[in-house]
């Protein structure tokens, strides 16, 4: 039994690790741009998790394509997305408030 | 009749479970895409408005939102560790950790709720009456108007993931699953751990990325 | 096979010799037995009156506005009216007709019978889809009788927000409610298609149909969510009078349209894409001949789903989105028409050396292949950058989607309703009827759409109460073809109605054709298949024309030339 | 009735060519696609008795040849468009600037002399004008089928459009956004006039103030003038005791107490910034200066001066902008005369 606890406690502690690395960033004055990379250790959080605590290893493939399929459109939607509000020249107006 | 109709078209109960399964992660990546929408919204926002984000990040309180992480995290474990027993047919582990799993996410509820609580006191919700008035009080309006939007849909998932859980628990009470059988036990588990995923994504943008900013 | 599942079987077989005597229609008449229907077959039905009501209900509201539009004043409605009957029209049609069309009514009944299953693989989500999309339609329709709402169906902020007159948020209520109901039927043909296959139905044994489903499932799975989401954020913004696109606080508006197109574009595919798989079935039943480059046509169905995520944004080359973006997009939107245009080809090749029968789906399917090449031309118009600049927004625009849509789709859907009725109803529609609809609605939809693509370019924008006096001709021919659509669209209702009681009952394959779901009878069984049928051939293994000249000489019925 | 559409823009014709190589592509795929199914269909009925003989093999050949004449004829479309299009964005230097406001359910313009119209906008032929387009409440959509342009008019930003119209005459503008409930009547008329013709306009349209005027009257109206001087000279006791430009020609200074940067001479010039950095005193800078004071202090000042979202509308800051271009234009000629 104790085969199969201990690697769910490990991920846990890196969890628990990498969590501790989200925190101290963000009493670093990392400044608007590198801000963004403290979304790194959140993202291998997520890996963590898909991984073992919902055993993404051991799924079907069936499964692994539809977790893959999420992530890649999941891109599209944040790369498209946001193509154009990044490169856009905007000229923005005072709005008076609404009646 | 409609249950042998049902059943039937399965050739084994592998092949039922596995549908099943295969059909809960169909779902999640759903989820996926859902919150991918608000996450869109938060990053063209956060562009437009880097000054009102970080504003507005500060004023969030961090300490509740790491506490609630850890929680959340270790509920994710518990559960993963009630599956392993389950499937050595081991019932009673199951509930003690399934219970441990619900009372770790009663707890982060109510830390959100009373996290909630104050940012209303501080008059954090957007709107007239608004507590920041930095150099970009509107984005601080839209970062608040996400952090409950997000806020807001999470814990519903929870709540109703501590629905399927009483479910579960009930079930696993009364006998129901075994080493062979539990696929509920499984597909609940995908659905609580997403909860938590998405719990890890929403945490550092609403409490850290924005702080340094 | 474990000893559970021999018992099972066991209670299988008693239930099987019952079904040789009841079909599925006939196997329970009390209301609950349909109300709570598991049955796929049942749940196409429910399906089936369900959108042929919000159908009506659309084309009614379109009837008014062409009679609106007879004279340039706009007379028979006021502005507030006229504005409401667009916006019902549009989120009835594409809401609550277009997008489950198909899928939830032919696919439904189909998929399972042409993968040799007995149901789907969750079918008490397949009912649970319906209740949601039920649901979902009467919070809509409440909304849009009581309050009525006057944002078009695209809900822009900040008209939908701020400016907000009419129920936003209970029309949103109920677009998002159908949502799931489209994402419960998308999941579950996925997780069908992918496991309850028939031994020997591989992956390219599947007809084209189910290829179409299976891309347009993809898209409901991933695209709808992204819905919902917009929906939440507007109906927040609504309620609270603040939110992520409020100019007021330097919040985006464009950004709701990003959102909304990223749902909203796709979703023209999942209108598009089964008609595509439904006359993909139909041709090479009626010209006797194999499906002309089976493995291009299946994977462009698959290409289009995908890269129909990637060209939302030709729908704001004007919107002031930025310039890189829109170069972009006109390119990848530009890809999206490749196999398109592969798809028409290989329908014509199809019928390079068939036998061609005329039979109403038939003709159907012909007059889609036009309507579709047509709307598919004129979509190369809005890709491309600077002839969109002055085409957008105006009659050339709607007369493009409705060629799609309404040319292309519906026509699909009626030529697919025609060619599987006998197996869903076991009885014959009067063919010669079913003809002249078809004509019908091929002269009736071109009368009525044609004169837009020519009143777009002359400027008429789109959503106008009244017009310039010099576009009067053109809106009067167009409202004269709307009254001929009108008639063909009531007709198929009558005869099929006629046909269910009188007409001729149906052999378990009238076409002749091949596929699974025709081997079984008509109407099937409440367990589609007495026994679990495998799979040895390919698709559309119709004979040779060699095969088929040797055999009309041999019983004299034609001889070849020589 | 007619089914030709004026092209009355130096775009059009381009446009119009584009369009009509798109109408014959199209024609000729139509004629292909309806001639190949009209002739199979009749030479291959059921009942026909041609020898069908053996069916094409290698069905592949076919699939990539037509994909690939595909390809290519998108590819050239796509490039011809967007060339066309990036044009669109490029307006030239010497445009005339036009506002225009579009609001539920009209068009306000506001001409650089001050004259003002309604759901009209008059302009001059065979020279470039830019609109300078935003929206006080909805989205609407300028547009001009004469022209074969459009824009969406976003509120909470400013969009532009620029034109040479080159053929004299009147042309429907319309909204094509749906706005609400009078959307269709947001219509207007475009009047394109020859030279001689625009300036008599000019000259017989009731000369409102000028926008600089206005400027000025609001400049006063929202206190700018306490901190800023009352001609926009500056309060003393900035760098160098004096603001630089207004030395011998500033009138009376200010009695505030306030320092605040001079803004005589300032549009166009570089100002540096106290975070070093210099920037250019463009139309956007002052915009932002009004509205988000926070965000780009002058070096050696405080940053005092409260923040106008919100209190200004878009009118309004569009005067005050043109005020303080004329105080830059008004040191440059005194300059002159000094010289």
């Amino acid at each position: 039994m104790m085969q199969t606890l201990r690697p769910l406690l490990l991920v846990w502690l890196a969890l628990l690790a990498l969590l501790g690395v989200e925190l101290g960033g963000a009493f670093l004055r990392l400044g608007h741009l590198f801000g963004g990379l403290l979304l790194l250790p959140a993202g291998a959080m997520v890996a963590l998790v898909g991984l073992f605590f919902m055993r993404l290893r051991h799924a079907s493939g069936l499964s692994r394509g539809f977790a893959l399929a999420a992530m890649f459109w999941l891109v599209v939607l944040l790369g498209l997305g946001s193509m154009d509000p990044m490169t856009r020249t905007l000229h923005p107006v005072a709005m008076t408030t609404y009646p | 009749m409609a249950d042998i109709h049902s059943t039937f078209q399965y050739s084994t109960p592998a092949h039922r479970s596995g549908s099943s399964l295969d059909g809960m992660w169909l779902f999640l990546a759903t989820e996926v895409l859902f919150f991918g929408a608000l996450f869109l919204a938060w990053t063209v926002s956060r562009h437009y408005h880097a000054a009102g984000f970080a504003e507005a990040a500060r004023h969030t309180e961090i300490s509740l939102g790491t506490i609630n992480t850890v929680l959340l995290v270790t509920s994710s474990l518990a559960y993963a560790a009630g599956l392993a027993f389950i499937e050595q047919g081991d019932t009673r582990r199951l509930l003690q950790c399934l219970s441990l799993t619900g009372l770790l996410g009663i707890a982060f509820v109510c830390l959100k709720l009373l996290e909630w609580h104050d940012d209303f006191y501080e008059h954090l919700f957007p709107g007239s009456g608004f507590a920041l008035h930095g150099p970009d009080p509107g984005g601080a309006q839209i970062f608040f108007s996400f952090y409950f939007v997000g806020t807001g849909l999470h814990i519903l998932h929870m709540l109703a993931g501590l629905g399927l859980l009483a479910w579960v628990i009930l079930r696993a009470w009364r006998g129901a699953f075994s080493s062979r059988s539990h696929l509920a036990v499984e597909a609940v588990g995908l659905y609580w751990s997403f909860v938590d995923v998405v719990w890890l994504v929403l945490y550092p943008l609403i409490y850290v990325v924005g702080r340094p900013g | 096979m474990s000893h559970a599942l021999d018992a099972t079987a066991g209670e299988i077989e008693a239930a099987t010799v019952r079904d040789n005597r009841d079909n599925y229609l006939t196997d329970e008449w009390t209301v609950w037995s349909w109300l709570a229907t598991t049955d796929h077959k049942r749940i196409a039905l429910l399906y089936f009156a369900s959108i042929t009501f919000f159908f009506f209900l659309g084309g009614a509201a379109a009837a008014l506005m062409r009679f609106n539009l007879l004279t340039p004043t706009g007379a028979i409605v006021s502005p507030e009216t006229y504005n409401r009957l667009f916006t019902l029209h549009g989120v009835v049609m594409v809401w609550f007709f277009l997008v489950p069309a198909v899928p939830v009514t032919i696919g439904n009944f189909v998929t399972p019978l042409m993968i040799g299953a007995r149901d789907l693989a969750f079918p008490k989500v397949n009912l649970l889809s319906w209740y949601l999309f039920i649901t979902g339609g009467a919070i809509t329709l409440w909304a849009l009788f009581m309050g009525g709402l006057d944002t078009g169906w695209t809900l822009y902020t900040p008209l939908s927000s701020a400016y907000a007159k009419g129920y936003v948020v209970p029309v949103a209520v109920g677009i998002f409610i159908s949502g799931f109901s489209s994402i419960a039927t998308g999941l579950n043909f996925i997780v069908t298609i992918h496991r309850l296959r028939a031994p020997g139905m591989t992956w390219y044994r599947m007809p084209v149909f189910l290829w179409s489903l299976y891309s347009t499932s993809v898209i409901y799975v991933l695209a709808t969510p992204v819905l919902a989401m917009t929906l939440l954020l507007l109906a927040f913004e609504t309620v609270f009078r603040v939110g992520v696109f409020d100019p007021a606080l330097g919040g985006d508006p464009i950004l709701f349209q990003h959102l909304f197109w990223f749902y909203s574009h796709p979703a023209v595919y999942i209108m598009i894409l089964p008609g595509l798989g439904v006359v993909s079935e139909i041709i090479p039943v009626f010209a006797r001949k194999r499906l002309f480059g089976y493995k291009f046509v299946v994977w462009c169905s698959v290409m289009i789903a995908v890269i129909s995520f990637f060209v939302w944004g030709h729908h704001m080359f004007v919107a002031g989105t930025s310039i890189y973006s829109a170069i972009v997009f006109s390119l990848l939107s530009f890809m999206v028409a490749v196999p398109s245009a592969i798809k028409v080809f290989n329908w014509i090749g199809t019928l390079h050396k068939g036998f061609i029968h005329f039979d109403a789906p038939m003709i159907y399917a012909l007059g889609f292949v036009g309507l579709f090449t047509m709307g598919g031309l004129t979509g190369l118009f809005l890709a491309t950058l600077a002839a969109d600049v002055p085409l957008h927004d105006t009659y050339f625009v709607v007369a493009h989607f409705h060629y799609i849509m309404v040319g292309g789709m519906v026509s699909a859907f009626f030529g697919g309703l025609h060619y599987w009725w006998p197996k869903i109803t076991g009885r014959m529609y009067p063919e010669m009827w079913g003809r002249v609809a078809a004509a019908m609605i091929f002269f009736g939809f071109n009368l009525t759409f044609f004169p837009q693509f020519i009143l777009g370019y002359l400027g008429m924008p789109r959503r106008y109460h009244s017009y310039p006096p010099e576009f009067q001709v053109l809106n009067v021919l167009s409202s004269a073809g709307s009254t001929i659509l009108a008639v063909a669209y009531l007709m198929p209702l009558f005869y099929f109605a006629w046909s269910l009681l009188a007409g001729a009952r149906a052999p378990a394959n009238p076409w002749g054709a091949t596929g699974l779901e025709w081997q079984t009878p008509s109407p099937p069984p409440v367990q589609n298949f007495t026994s679990t049928p495998v799979v040895t051939e390919d698709p559309y293994s119709y004979p040779s024309p060699e095969a088929i000249q040797m055999e009309q000489a041999e019983t004299g019925e034609a001889r070849p030339n020589g | 009735m007619s089914f030709s559409l004026p092209a009355a823009s130096s775009n059009a014709p381009e446009v119009d060519a584009l369009l009509a190589a798109l109408l014959l592509m199209s024609c000729a795929v139509l004629a292909l696609v309806f001639g190949l199914m009209f002739f199979y269909v009749v030479r291959y009925r059921a009942g026909s008795r041609i020898d069908r003989g053996a069916l094409a093999e290698r069905t592949f050949r076919f699939e990539i040849s037509w994909t690939a004449a595909t390809l290519a004829i998108f590819f050239g479309l796509f490039l011809w468009g967007a060339d066309l299009y990036v044009r669109l964005f490029e307006p030239p230097a010497d445009a005339l600037k036009v506002y225009v406001v579009g609001k539920q359910w009209m068009w306000k313009v506001e001409h650089p002399g001050g004259q003002r119209e309604i759901d009209t906008l008059h302009v001059p032929a065979d020279q470039p004008i830019e609109l300078v387009m935003t929206s006080e409440d909805v989205i609407h959509d300028f547009s001009v089928p004469a022209f074969r342009l459009k824009r969406d008019v976003v509120p909470g930003r400013y969009e532009t459009l620029w034109f040479r119209a080159d053929r004299p005459g009147t042309y429907h503008l319309y909204c094509d956004q749906f706005c609400g409930t009078d959307h269709a009547h947001m219509v207007g008329e475009v009047v394109v006039l020859s030279g001689p013709d625009y300036r008599k306009w000019l000259s017989v349209t009731p000369g409102s103030e000028t926008l600089a005027a206005q400027g000025q009257a609001l400049f006063i109206h929202f206190g700018c003038s306490g901190c800023h001087g009352g001609n926009g000279a500056g309060s003393y006791g900035g760098p160098g005791g004096s603001p630089p430009g207004s030395t011998g020609q500033a009138p009376a200074p200010s009695y505030s107490t306030v320092r605040a940067p001079p803004l005589v001479g300032l549009y166009g010039s570089p100002v540096p910034l106290s975070d070093g950095s210099v920037v250019i005193a463009d139309d956007r800078y002052i915009r932002d200066s009004i509205l988000d004071p926070g965000a780009q202090i002058v070096a050696s000042y405080q940053n005092v001066m409260p923040s106008f979202a919100g209190q200004i509308s878009e009118e309004d800051l569009v005067k005050l902008i043109a005020y303080i271009k004329s105080l830059g234009a008004q040191r440059a000629d005194a300059g002159q005369t000094g010289g």
